[in-house]
């Protein structure tokens, strides 16, 4: 349906995604409160922050996985996240792989579950270079085979926001670059993205966010 | 409806797969037939009495047993937040899960329930009445399952927690799964017990699945 | 019209504030708490003084203003709490939640008291502590769903997401009440079919109706007491653990 | 000893605090046991007739229930690899893993097998017998139990292999069990049944320990 | 019995640590062969290779959880380290903790089990500031304070030799350098370290091989 990540337009995207004065709290403590953000399209958001600081509650409250519990977040044209989460995909450290199924069976099972292609396997989208364990066993995978595997959904979203938590743990160097790479092309399509990472990174034009200034 | 059926087909890979699904319902309703005779002792009679009964108590544990991994296992490894915010509604969610269920856990039981009746002594004539049953009471027992697995997602002690609720919600089920099959042995009508039995699965079909998405959007929070 | 619900939406988000609430249940339970006691005597006395002897129970029958008050409560309090989840996971105000889960074990209790005083009535009339017939299988069910309940209540780390699960389940158990009621009838059972809540009137001496109407109120004013205690610590107790994880948050990020 | 001992601790803790131990174990019993009746009609004579082998086939299912996550879970989480390569010898681990699989879920067992007896009309004079069978029969399971889960460890569909490699090993087990239910309900002697029990499970606590860490230390290669 | 792991030295470790030509295999693939390694007492290897390389199989190799399928691996006293296994202490991707316990029982078995204190909680040696988590439930924690506690092991082992895979993954800053502070201080008491990492690292005399030059 939207074929290669490439080279195709998304579909247009309701930027920009706006926190204003947002808080947010895990089982009964506050982790964070009052946050501004406004992310564009085309934006690339680095957040940074201690172990606990709240990045990944962050991420989880952009693509409407958690309530805000006050302020307010909005896309662009009004809508909650909690409305429209297919508007942001969420990689995150728990991969929504099964160990007990083929690279290829649970790929292809994202894939047409997203609607994305005809054949069940996206053998045209392999950024990672994943295609050559199609058969194998996810759980005979070593530990950046099996994060490669999950971060090759990438290639096959139609989702404008990005949520990349830690996305290059695990990876080795080549892999590293893949990832930012391929959000380089998402944003050049005019979609954002938004990683946490703990690796000190010089990516150009990147915002910077450091949560928990508290501590 | 192919993201309907994506999920369907890979719960049933799944459950072909993994340890939980129809091999263990399989195992578990074979063996527990065949402990029965050891624990009651081998008189033809006795058996007979209690045949329908046993199955029918058996395919409820059975189908229990293989509810706590329904959504438990996508909501660990992070699947379920993803299938919740895909363009699937969470009804439609429920409904492909608890098909997958009954395909993988209930259709097995079905086929091999004959076989259980002859082992204990079932006379011939109950049989398709014990296949009947089980076809119109194994869907309501996978759609009330998948409602109180949906309930007790996350929860601390959840696999008894989940006994403790779907067993009040599925009793009516297995009275009136075992009341016809007692009603064909004795040569009575069964048709009125399995009139009821359809009524009750149809009703599961339309309750559960709205309450289970309701539950499933709670637990992803 | 609308401006009268209006009004009285302002004035009910007002009462539910929870100093207010607590402030209220203060101020009720001395009242319900005497109604208790005043009922509770005068039932007794006219219970197991007053009242005859059965012609064929004999004085066993004496069980029955416990039991049938008991069972009675069972039920009430479970389409109580199962009102209160609906109202709380449509209108959203913890205030509801609340209420149902102070509700809850107290029902129990009244399930678990017509189970055994049921109980202790059948050795005697029937010559089994337990015989498996539909209402007394029903009524056991019940105990399993406030049991459910109950644990659910409690099996989260977030407690709201435990209340909500909890009404789902007691609005979909709601279909066990029926069945209770009508089991005597539907199926042919040892248990004593309705003979006070019936088509047609009463079909029992008011010499006995009597004490056990009083007994009713008298289980009923018990329940209101207890509740009201039990709201009143839930909702306290419920902002100590929110000004204790305020007082935490700091030190925890 | 302190390793021992740790092991017993963490496992009884886990126990209680997870979905997979004592109240499953006890939810899954008291609502077979209540089951029953629903699907086999209240009448006491028969009931009291199945009693015995109904307890006992449900409390064999229950300890079946509860043994998939005896080592699994471990195993799964890395934890299994750190407590073979401590100090503690691997007999002694499943050892104690046996005991706190016993202690979480045979003992509660034996608790409530007695009220589970008043609600089948098992007569009054059975029930001694039936706590004592249990008292000896519930150890040896735990400890087939634990051989059982050792060898399925890692396997595909591991939890229906369990079931079926450890039920032909359990049988005798439940045959001595309810048979000695049986003779004392019927005012025979128990004795001698009881004795072949101990037996049984002095044989398993011999020959377990080994098998299953020999087992051991083939999956965690 | 060993106290703070900062202050006292080590039992007498039988290094170095020897691979000869050793082979392994997962499954029915050679995953390396041929491989030649010395590790002395006070050594810090850094492994490095691409994802799938070996890494992870190289550390199983040394903790004894894997067989080689060919050449020698012994330690100085002739010893296999499969006969030897409580010689190694190894934290990888799988961190042995129960997410139904708390901080604090988890930690508390761990120091129990391998013999550590009397006291059931090792709160003396707490390099991670984990303790003040004691009484949550592991469930609650985030990606980097879970390996905070599971590294916490490093400072109650009396094992001569460390086998840490990715340890600094999901750590903040102040963590990675917690983590090669404790290194460097077992290094002092006679210890080796091998660990695995695909960060560019500059640890002043650490001795790197890199794996899969196959690939
Ligand atoms: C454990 C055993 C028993 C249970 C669970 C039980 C349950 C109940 C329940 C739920 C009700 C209320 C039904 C309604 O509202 O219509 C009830 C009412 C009653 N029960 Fe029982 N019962 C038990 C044993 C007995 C026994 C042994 C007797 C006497 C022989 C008895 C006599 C009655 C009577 C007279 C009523 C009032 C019926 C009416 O006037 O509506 N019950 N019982
Ligand atoms: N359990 C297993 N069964 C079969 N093959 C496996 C298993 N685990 C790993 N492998 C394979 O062995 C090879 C080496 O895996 P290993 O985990 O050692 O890699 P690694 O260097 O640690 O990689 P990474 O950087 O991704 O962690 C890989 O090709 C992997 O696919
Ligand atoms: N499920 C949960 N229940 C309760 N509290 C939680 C839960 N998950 C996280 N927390 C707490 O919320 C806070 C923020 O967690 P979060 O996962 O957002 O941190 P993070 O910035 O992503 O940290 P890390 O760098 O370690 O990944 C932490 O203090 C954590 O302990
Ligand atoms: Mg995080
Ligand atoms: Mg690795």
């Amino acid at each position: 349906m939207f074929g290669n990540p490439f080279s195709t337009a998304l579909p247009l995207a309701p930027f920009p995604l706006m926190l204003r004065e947002a808080a947010c709290w895990r089982g009964e403590t506050e982790v964070f409160a009052g946050l501004d953000m406004m992310i564009e399209g085309g934006a690339l958001w680095l957040i940074r922050g201690d172990n606990g600081a709240g990045k990944t509650t962050l991420l989880r409250l952009l693509a409407g996985m958690l309530r805000a519990a006050g302020g307010v977040v909005s896309w662009g044209d009004g809508q909650s996240p909690r409305k429209t989460p297919e508007r942001a995909l969420f990689i995150g450290h728990a991969d929504a792989l099964k160990p007990a199924l083929t690279v290829g069976e649970n790929l292809g099972f994202w894939a047409g579950f997203s609607g994305f292609a005809e054949s069940p396997w996206p053998q045209a989208s392999d950024p990672f270079g994943v295609w050559a364990y199609a058969d194998v066993p996810l759980r005979a995978l070593s530990a950046g085979q099996r994060r490669r595997v999950a971060l090759t959904r990438l290639a096959f979203s139609a989702a404008p926001l990005w949520l990349l938590d830690e996305p290059v743990t695990a990876l080795d160097a080549a892999g590293q670059r893949t990832v930012w790479e391929l959000a380089a092309a998402h944003r050049r399509r005019g979609g954002a993205v938004v990683a946490t990472t703990h690796a000190p990174m010089n990516l150009p034009d990147a915002q910077e966010m450091t949560l928990g200034g508290l501590r | 409806m192919t993201a309907f059926l994506a999920v369907v087909r890979r719960d049933l890979l799944l459950a072909y797969r993994d340890g939980a699904g129809t091999w263990t319902v399989l195992g578990f309703f074979v063996i527990a037939v065949a402990v029965f005779p050891l624990g009651l002792g081998p008189e033809p009679q006795l058996l007979a009495r209690v045949a329908a009964g046993v199955v029918w108590a058996m395919a409820l544990l059975a189908a229990l047993l293989s509810l706590d991994t329904l959504f438990d296992a996508d909501w660990r490894d992070g699947s379920l937040e993803l299938l919740l915010s895909g363009e699937l509604a969470p009804e439609a969610l429920v409904l492909a899960k608890a098909l997958a269920h009954w395909l993988a856990s209930g259709l097995p039981l079905i086929v091999v329930a004959p076989l259980a009746g002859v082992l204990l002594h079932l006379p011939g004539n109950a049989a398709p009445t014990l296949a009947v049953s089980l076809l119109l009471g194994t869907p309501a027992l996978s759609l009330l399952g998948a409602l109180g697995a949906a309930l007790a997602l996350g929860a601390r002690r959840g696999a008894a927690l989940l006994a403790v609720m779907v067993l009040p919600l599925a009793v009516p089920v297995l009275i009136f799964g075992a009341g016809a099959v007692e009603s064909a042995m004795l040569g009575l009508a069964a048709g009125p017990g399995l009139l009821i039995l359809g009524g009750i699965a149809l009703m599961a079909l339309a309750v559960c699945p709205f309450a289970a998405a309701a539950a499933l959007r709670q637990a992803v929070e | 019209m609308g401006k009268a619900i209006a009004a009285m939406g302002g004035f009910l988000q007002r009462q539910a504030q929870p100093a207010r609430v607590v402030d209220l249940c203060g101020r009720f339970l001395p009242f319900a708490f005497a109604l208790a006691v005043i009922c509770l005597a005068a039932g007794l006395i006219s219970a197991l003084v007053l009242s005859p002897p059965d012609y064929q129970q004999g004085e066993s029958v004496r069980i029955m203003y416990v039991h049938v008050p008991a069972a009675w409560m069972g039920l009430f309090v479970y389409a109580f709490i199962a009102a209160l989840g609906g109202v709380g996971l449509v209108g959203g105000h913890p205030l509801a939640f609340h209420a149902a889960r102070a509700a809850a074990p107290v029902g129990a209790g009244f399930t678990a008291a017509c189970l055994v005083s049921g109980s202790l009535w059948g050795k005697p009339m029937w010559g089994a502590w337990w015989v498996w017939d539909a209402r007394l299988t029903s009524m056991l069910l019940l105990l399993f769903l406030y049991f459910g309940h109950a644990a659910l209540t409690r099996a989260f780390d977030d407690p709201r997401r435990g209340d909500k699960a909890a009404a789902v389940l007691a609005l979909v158990g709601c279909v066990n009440l029926p069945v209770i009621k009508f089991s005597v009838d539907w199926w042919n059972t040892l248990h004593q079919p309705a003979s006070v809540f019936k088509m047609g009137g009463p079909a029992i001496d008011p010499s006995m109706l009597l004490p056990l109407l009083l007994m009713l109120g008298a289980f009923k004013a018990l329940f209101f007491t207890l509740w009201l205690m039990r709201l009143r610590s839930s909702v306290v107790a419920a902002r100590l653990r929110a000004a204790a994880a305020r007082a935490r948050g700091a030190a925890w990020r």
